[in-house]
């Protein structure tokens, strides 16, 4: 079935109604299950959802539509405050942090969730490989049932991290008991859960499916089906909202988005400030590579020309930063390298006689990523350095970076997906010893890692603020890796088809947040 | 018989060929399906996914294994999807099909009769239309033609739709309404080939004694054209039309990328970025297979048209 | 002991696409020598072997069964480097037989330059010019293109590259068929004063007999593959004893006699005994069982025919 | 991408000298035949380019003129004031076009111009370079395999098949995914790509070659298959050559521009005219521009390059039927 034909379908609806004189009277009203019936939501996105399990999917176009499927303990709201979902309250009892799990979930076969589908799922997830929430939660000794509808997680000293962490898809709850008796397998696409959707049928590239969980706790979702679709051009993006084949899309980034959909009529524009960021990376373990010069690295961190590059490479929308900061914990105007100083960079270039001028760079492919590339290559042939970009695509890019020991470049440009809480990313990411597959390039650094520890593991309250910042300075100072910008997200919708609101901030790509209470116009 | 049994054998022996070069390229693309989706595990949990996936052991041995399943029917299971592969594609095949058949149908009663026209008339102007305009539509590459179509219908669309696509299923006239500008950009090459062949075809035809010999006996210019010239310019016009047409199943890449359509085209590109192994190499044979048939069935029709073919490869 | 000789001479060809590969006997058991300053004439109809039997004796093909030998040593077993000037040809098409892309003279001069003794370009232009006009040709002619040359003039340049190295053994293969009448005397005459100058041995390949008659001594005939005849010129012209030798001089108009007119017969049927039973008009019997063996006669005559037995 | 039948079945004839020379047969009466088009008279060089201009046509020369300075402007682009105009931020983002920016400007604020003046070049260089080297390579192995028929011939003739029934810009995707993106990839894969059809082309020319009489005459004069080939058989297949790589050449530059397209080819910040026209499809409905002034060249290039092309092979060989591709 396809929702084009739908759209049809809705257009006759609305004839038939004004026909009668009922028009007036049907619009507006919440909750007419009539009008309810049968209507589908049709979302489109540039991306495409590649992984399946949810405990190793580490791409953030699969969370898109996973978080529709699958509750994890507890859930973000727009402030990144931690609010309840399976969980419906927490506390801390010393070091172990005790749950109260939710008695009316119940995943979409019908089979009510149980306190075994929840210790089961998060042992998965946290053995499942490549997830790195293992990390995260690396000083945690038990998870246990207890009586009650209680769940206690037991760590062996402070985690400042652990609650914010437990909101990621990566440690959603998953039919267990359906798992173990092969009636559910992770690994193809029939994603089912506790969550608002279900998945009932996908087209890789194309579209994803799904219908409403009639049982879903939060109460039956007002859309009975939710189509997303994968239209890998903003134009047409742009195109499909104008002749309704859409009724909602994200730009994934897209900065020129608001340009694209100007004058198109009936169309809603939300900007989504995102945890999402672009940060360059330079090669401070690799023998022969130019970087192992620290002065060299903070040269070109002293390079970069933010304002241009926001203004240029993202249309002025995106969110300018310096360090790691961008949530306010800490204070960005301490850190040692902020604003451009080509004079010094190229002193500081100078002094360090390179062999050679030229420095390869690995650009994830991507249209923004290219842009910022050569926005920063043009910054840096200001102080004497040539960089050579080179586009590669996903695969290749996390080979050479990640894959490899030592990583097979000199400097990345990239994208990391934001999380919840600064700590969870930028911390964790930074540290060698904690991340493994940054070794390849990141030198493992005794300092920062004590101050980290001391943030996420030692401190608490007021005392987290100073070890972050600490920790950020020293990031900042050694200049291995360097964040750019922040990203933001257009989301954009037809306002005469649909009432939405999508969430302000956007916390772990978590696109389609609240869709269960979106609602079709007719 | 023989001769076809010999050209079938040859065709074999070419997608062989191919199988062989697309699995060994697949492989030699650095990184694996492992370290594309599982980029922050740990060196020792990509081993053990790629042998999970079958994607452990030398090339030599996966290409062995592969192969004897792809001799037992057995087309695998796409790593991304975890679907077979053969659904994959099946999946999309409608509509590259659709525009294959669309872009011939184009070619067909546009580009040969304006070519028949074109050659008949060889001292107006029409000729030269038709020689510069041939040239010209093999000179635009049919992304350029699709963006500027993508352009042209954003604005004013006059009912044809520049991206997307509807399925025959919901009817034909919304089918067409999306395949028409997509199938007319992929028909672009072939259009200025079959008008330039047919043209110079009938060109040559033209000139020869027996049609001056027919116009001479008095013979109505109706008969001397369905007779003479639009017979003479159908063979080799024929032989063009197989060649586009195998090209046209593999050709489609480009023109789904413009105009966001979800075919084999976009599927084999995607898949390749995904490495998703099985379903680029069964793409790329079943493509294969497709363009090496197509040129097969019209070598051996021509064999027939033309005994003199057969004969010499027999010896 | 014979310039060139083969003994038991055959050469098969692998015919056909690889799955339906078969053999096609091109020369059977062929014995004939070339003695120093012979020339032998061979005739037959197209497809005969008579190229073959050139390519054979050129060193072109190897047997495939059999030896060919040169001096009495396989011709086979001797280095290019040193056969370079001691062959040369002169083949069918004037249209083809130059390069079209060399001036006449560089064509000329080439076979000298294989050798390293053309000397300096004086002296080649010089040498060219020579030989030009021993083949009647205007010295200058060296610096022309062969398209700007007529068939007979091209013909001659050829004859000029052949002679230039003095060579033992020239193969001449349809040397002058595609020529005018006219044109054909003053070569053939030309051919044969060379000869008598420069004193190499030939094979004469034509389908003409007038042509072969003029130039060469000895009169080899082929069918199928095989030799029929071998007959010294004059006894080849006067009492040939092949009845497809007559068939063939009364083709060519040199006998009257429309007994011997040879049959059409079918080139793809295979033949028991004499090749030739379904074309010769005096088969009996005896030629539809067994194949004739090639009997040796006075004054060098061998004939293959039963009709030659009693 | 092209025919895979008709001449390699020539593989499969008898491997005979006979059969070919005998074929020929129907040689008697007058071959007068003054047929290699050039005349017996001299004419000079001067005289011979008037002619060669009256030959080719008004138009022609038109398109020569339009193809030599579009190379011309190409070549000496980095030395133009306008060079500057590719910097990021050197005018505003996505200008329409104006006097001061010809054909606009891109998302980084770059003049369209002066980067499509760039574009030509490296177009035109990679396709160029690989067309060429493909013309180099495939007339040795077309040559090669004329000359030795047999096993080698056939092996050619097989991995051609293979080559032809890859899809190309899949097989270009994977060559420029194991090599890495860039100009060196872009180039290697029009050259696999295009090198079937050349050595097909020039296997067909040579085998008309490779027996006859004069070929047959030098080799029996003693002369060694290097000269062969070099001295009598290229220079009677080079025609074919070069009217095949002139050919080849608007092949080379679709797929050039495919593969940028795709986003394959050179790496940002060069831009060649299929990366400009990928970087502008982004933009297609608010900077047409951005798509609309490289498409035009780039159709103008190819057309040029086909038409003097067409117009090579008519005063070259104009007895050929043109080549199916």
């Amino acid at each position: 079935m396809s929702d084009k034909h739908l759209g049809i379908n809705r257009r006759d609806f609305v004839k038939g109604v004004a026909a009668l004189g009922l028009t007036t009277g049907m619009l507006g009203i919440r909750n007419m299950a009539m009008a309810a019936e049968g209507s589908t939501f049709t979302f489109g996105r540039i991306r495409e959802t590649k992984h399946l399990d949810p405990h190793s999917s580490q791409l953030s176009s699969s969370w898109h539509i996973q978080h529709m499927v699958y509750d994890s303990l507890v859930t973000l709201d727009d402030n990144f405050e931690v609010q309840p979902s399976i969980a419906t309250a927490w506390e801390w009892q010393g070091n172990t942090l005790v749950f109260t799990i939710r008695d009316n979930a119940v995943f979409a076969n019908g089979r009510a969730m149980t306190m075994e589908d929840v210790t089961v799922s998060l042992n998965r997830a946290l053995k499942s490989k490549g997830n790195p929430w293992g990390l995260l939660l690396r000083n945690k000794t038990a998870i246990t049932a207890m009586d009650g509808n209680k769940l206690s997680i037991e760590f062996n000293g402070p985690n400042n991290v652990a609650l914010s962490s437990l909101a990621a898809t990566l440690v959603c709850i998953v039919p267990t008991v359906e798992e173990a008796s092969g009636e559910w397998d992770p690994k193809t696409d029939m994603f089912m859960g506790t969550g608002p959707y279900s998945v009932e049928s996908h087209t890789a590239n194309d579209r994803w499916v799904l219908k409403a969980n009639p049982h879903y706790w939060g109460g039956a979702p007002k859309t009975d089906t939710v189509v997303v679709r994968t239209i890998p051009q903003a134009q047409s993006l742009v195109a499909a909202l104008r002749d309704g084949s859409i009724d909602a899309a994200s730009f994934d980034g897209n900065p020129d988005a608001p340009a694209l959909l100007e004058g198109a009529p009936d169309i809603e524009i939300s900007r989504l400030d995102t945890t999402d960021f672009y940060y360059i990376g330079m090669n401070a373990v690799a023998e022969g590579s130019p970087f192992l010069d620290k002065s060299v690295r903070q040269a070109v961190a002293m390079c970069i020309d933010r304002k241009q590059l926001i203004e240029f490479a993202f249309a002025g929308r995106a969110g300018l930063t310096y360090g790691w900061t961008q949530w306010g914990l800490t204070d960005d105007s301490k850190l040692p390298i902020r604003e451009p100083d080509i004079e010094k960079a190229k002193a500081m270039i100078e002094a360090a006689n390179l062999p050679t001028n030229k420095i390869k760079v690995l650009v994830r492919e991507g249209d923004t990523l290219s842009a910022v590339a050569q926005v920063l290559k043009q910054s840096a042939a200001k102080i004497g350095l040539d960089l050579e970009l080179e586009v590669v695509d996903g695969g290749v890019w996390a080979k050479r970076t990640w894959g490899t020991n030592p990583s097979d470049m000199q400097m990345v440009v990239s994208r990391y997906t934001g999380f919840a809480h600064p700590l969870i990313i930028t911390a964790h990411w930074w540290a060698p010893e904690m991340s493994r597959f940054t070794k390849g390039y990141v030198p493992e650094n005794p300092e920062y890692s004590a101050a980290l520890n001391k943030a996420v593991l030692e401190s608490t309250g007021d005392e987290i603020t100073p070890s972050l910042q600490k920790a950020y300075e020293i990031l900042n100072e050694e200049a291995v890796k360097v964040p750019l910008c922040t990203d933001i997200d257009t989301i954009a919708w037809r306002s005469d088809r649909v009432t939405m609101s999508p969430s302000r901030e956007q916390a772990q790509n978590d696109i389609l947040s609240g869709v269960e209470t979106f609602e079709m116009k007719i | 018989m023989l001769f076809i049994a010999a050209r079938l054998g040859l065709a074999a022996l070419t997608i062989a060929g191919v199988a062989t070069l697309v699995f060994f390229g697949m492989r030699l693309i650095p990184g694996s399906y492992a370290d594309l989706f599982f980029p922050l595990a740990s060196e020792a949990d990509r081993e053990a996914i790629s042998i999970e996936y079958g994607l452990d052991g030398s090339a030599l041995e996966q290409y062995i294994l592969w192969l004897g399943k792809l001799l037992q029917g057995d087309f695998g299971t796409s790593l991304v999807t975890n679907k077979p592969v053969i659904d994959e594609i099946v999946q999309r095949l409608p509509l590259t099909l659709e525009l294959g058949f669309l872009a011939l149908m184009i070619i067909a009663f546009i580009g040969f009769p304006m070519g028949i026209i074109s050659g008949m008339f060889h001292k107006k102007w029409t000729s030269q239309v038709g020689r510069h305009s041939s040239t010209f539509l093999m000179s635009i590459p049919n992304f350029v033609l699709g963006s500027l179509l993508v352009y042209a219908f954003s604005v004013n669309s006059l009912g044809l739709k520049a991206g997307g696509w509807a399925p025959l299923s919901e009817g034909l006239m919304e089918n067409l309404k999306y395949a028409i500008l997509p199938a007319f950009t992929l028909s672009i090459t072939g259009l200025g080939l079959v008008l330039a062949t047919a043209r110079s075809s009938v060109l040559g035809v033209i000139g020869q004694d027996h049609i001056l010999a027919a116009v001479s006996r008095g013979l109505s210019p109706k008969d001397i054209f369905s007779k003479h010239i639009f017979r003479n310019a159908l063979i080799p016009v024929i032989t063009i039309f197989a060649i586009v047409a195998g090209y046209l199943l593999g050709g489609t890449v480009l023109v789904e990328t413009v105009f966001s359509l979800d075919g084999v085209g976009r599927l084999l590109v995607n898949s390749i970025t995904r490495r998703d192994y099985p379903v680029v190499q069964i793409g790329v044979i079943l493509t294969a297979t497709a363009f090496v048939l197509t040129n097969t069935i019209a070598d051996i029709l021509y064999g027939i048209i033309d005994p003199r073919v057969t004969e010499k490869n027999d010896g | 002991m014979a310039l060139l000789e083969a003994q038991n001479a055959s050469i098969d060809f692998w015919a056909g696409p690889p799955w339906a590969r078969r053999a096609v006997h091109a020369l059977q058991n062929v014995d004939l020598s070339v003695e120093a300053g012979e020339v032998i004439g061979v005739v037959g109809e197209s497809g005969s072997g008579k190229s073959t039997l050139g390519n054979l004796f050129i060193g072109r093909l190897k047997p495939t069964l059999g030896t060919l030998t040169y001096h009495g040593k396989p011709l086979a077993s001797i280095p290019r480097r040193e056969r370079a000037g001691r062959f040369a040809a002169v083949l069918q098409h004037p249209k083809w037989s130059l390069n079209p892309m060399m001036k006449v003279g560089d064509s000329v001069i080439e076979p000298l330059q294989l050798l390293g003794k053309a000397g300096s370009s004086r002296e080649q232009q010089q040498r060219v010019g020579e030989i030009l006009e021993r083949v009647s040709l205007p010295g200058n002619y060296q610096y022309r293109y062969p398209h700007e040359l007529s068939g007979g003039q091209r013909q001659r340049v050829s004859i000029a590259r052949a002679m230039i190295t003095k060579p033992e053994f020239v193969l001449f293969d349809e040397a002058v068929s595609a020529l005018d009448v006219s044109v054909q005397a003053q070569v053939l005459n030309m051919i044969k004063d060379l000869q008598r100058d420069v004193g190499f041995s030939a094979i004469f390949i034509s389908h003409d007999l007038a042509a072969t008659r003029y130039v060469a001594s000895r009169i080899a005939v082929f069918y199928a593959g095989k030799m029929v005849e071998d007959a010294p010129s004059g006894h080849f012209y006067e009492t040939a004893s092949q009845p497809y030798s007559k068939g063939l001089q009364f083709a060519s108009g040199l006998l009257d006699n429309p007994d011997f007119e040879l049959k059409l017969g079918e080139n793809t049927k295979v033949i028991t005994g004499c090749s030739l039973n379904d074309r010769c008009p005096l088969a009996y019997d005896l030629c539809k069982r067994e194949s004739p063996p090639l009997r040796h006669f006075d004054q060098g005559l061998r004939v293959a025919c039963h009709l030659n037995e009693e | 991408m092209a025919n895979s039948f008709s001449d390699s079945s020539d593989s499969d004839t008898p491997t005979s000298i006979h059969d070919s020379a005998s074929t020929h047969d129907n040689g008697h009466g007058d071959v007068l035949i003054e047929d290699s088009g050039a005349g017996a008279n001299n004419p000079s060089p001067g005289q011979r380019f008037t002619r060669l201009l009256r030959v080719a046509g008004p138009t022609t020369v038109i398109m020569v003129l339009i193809l030599l300075s579009m190379i011309f402007i190409g070549i000496i682009e980095p030395y133009l004031a306008i060079a500057d105009y590719k910097n990021i931020a050197s005018g505003p983002r996505r200008s329409a076009p104006t006097i001061q920016w010809l054909f606009g400007t891109d998302n980084l604020g770059r003049s369209v111009f002066a980067r499509v003046l760039e574009g030509i070049r490296l177009t035109f260089l990679l396709s160029v370079t690989a067309v060429v080297a493909a013309g180099i390579v495939g007339s040795f192995i077309g040559m090669a395999a004329a000359w030795y028929r047999g096993i080698f011939d056939t092996f050619i003739a097989r991995m051609a098949d293979v080559l032809f029934a890859f899809p190309s810009l899949i097989f270009g995707l994977i060559i420029s995914a194991i090599i890495g993106p860039g100009s060196f990839a872009a180039i290697v894969a029009i050259f696999f790509i295009v090198l079937p059809t050349m050595v097909r082309v020039v296997r067909g020319a040579a085998i008309g070659v490779v027996n006859r009489d004069f070929v047959v005459a030098a080799q029996i004069s003693g002369a060694s298959t290097a000269r062969i080939l070099f001295k009598h058989i290229f220079p009677n297949v080079a025609s074919v050559t070069v009217v095949q790589t002139a050919y080849l050449l608007s092949i080379g530059m679709i797929i050039e521009s495919s593969l940028s397209f795709l986003g394959l080819g050179v790496q940002p910040p060069a831009s060649s005219l299929g990366a400009l026209l990928r970087e502008g499809s982004a933009f297609l409905n608010i900077a047409p521009w951005m798509v609309l002034a490289p498409g035009a060249v780039l159709t103008l290039a190819i057309f040029c390059v086909n038409y003097v092309g067409d117009a090579a092979r008519s005063i070259i060989e104009p007895a050929q039927p043109r080549p199916l591709e």
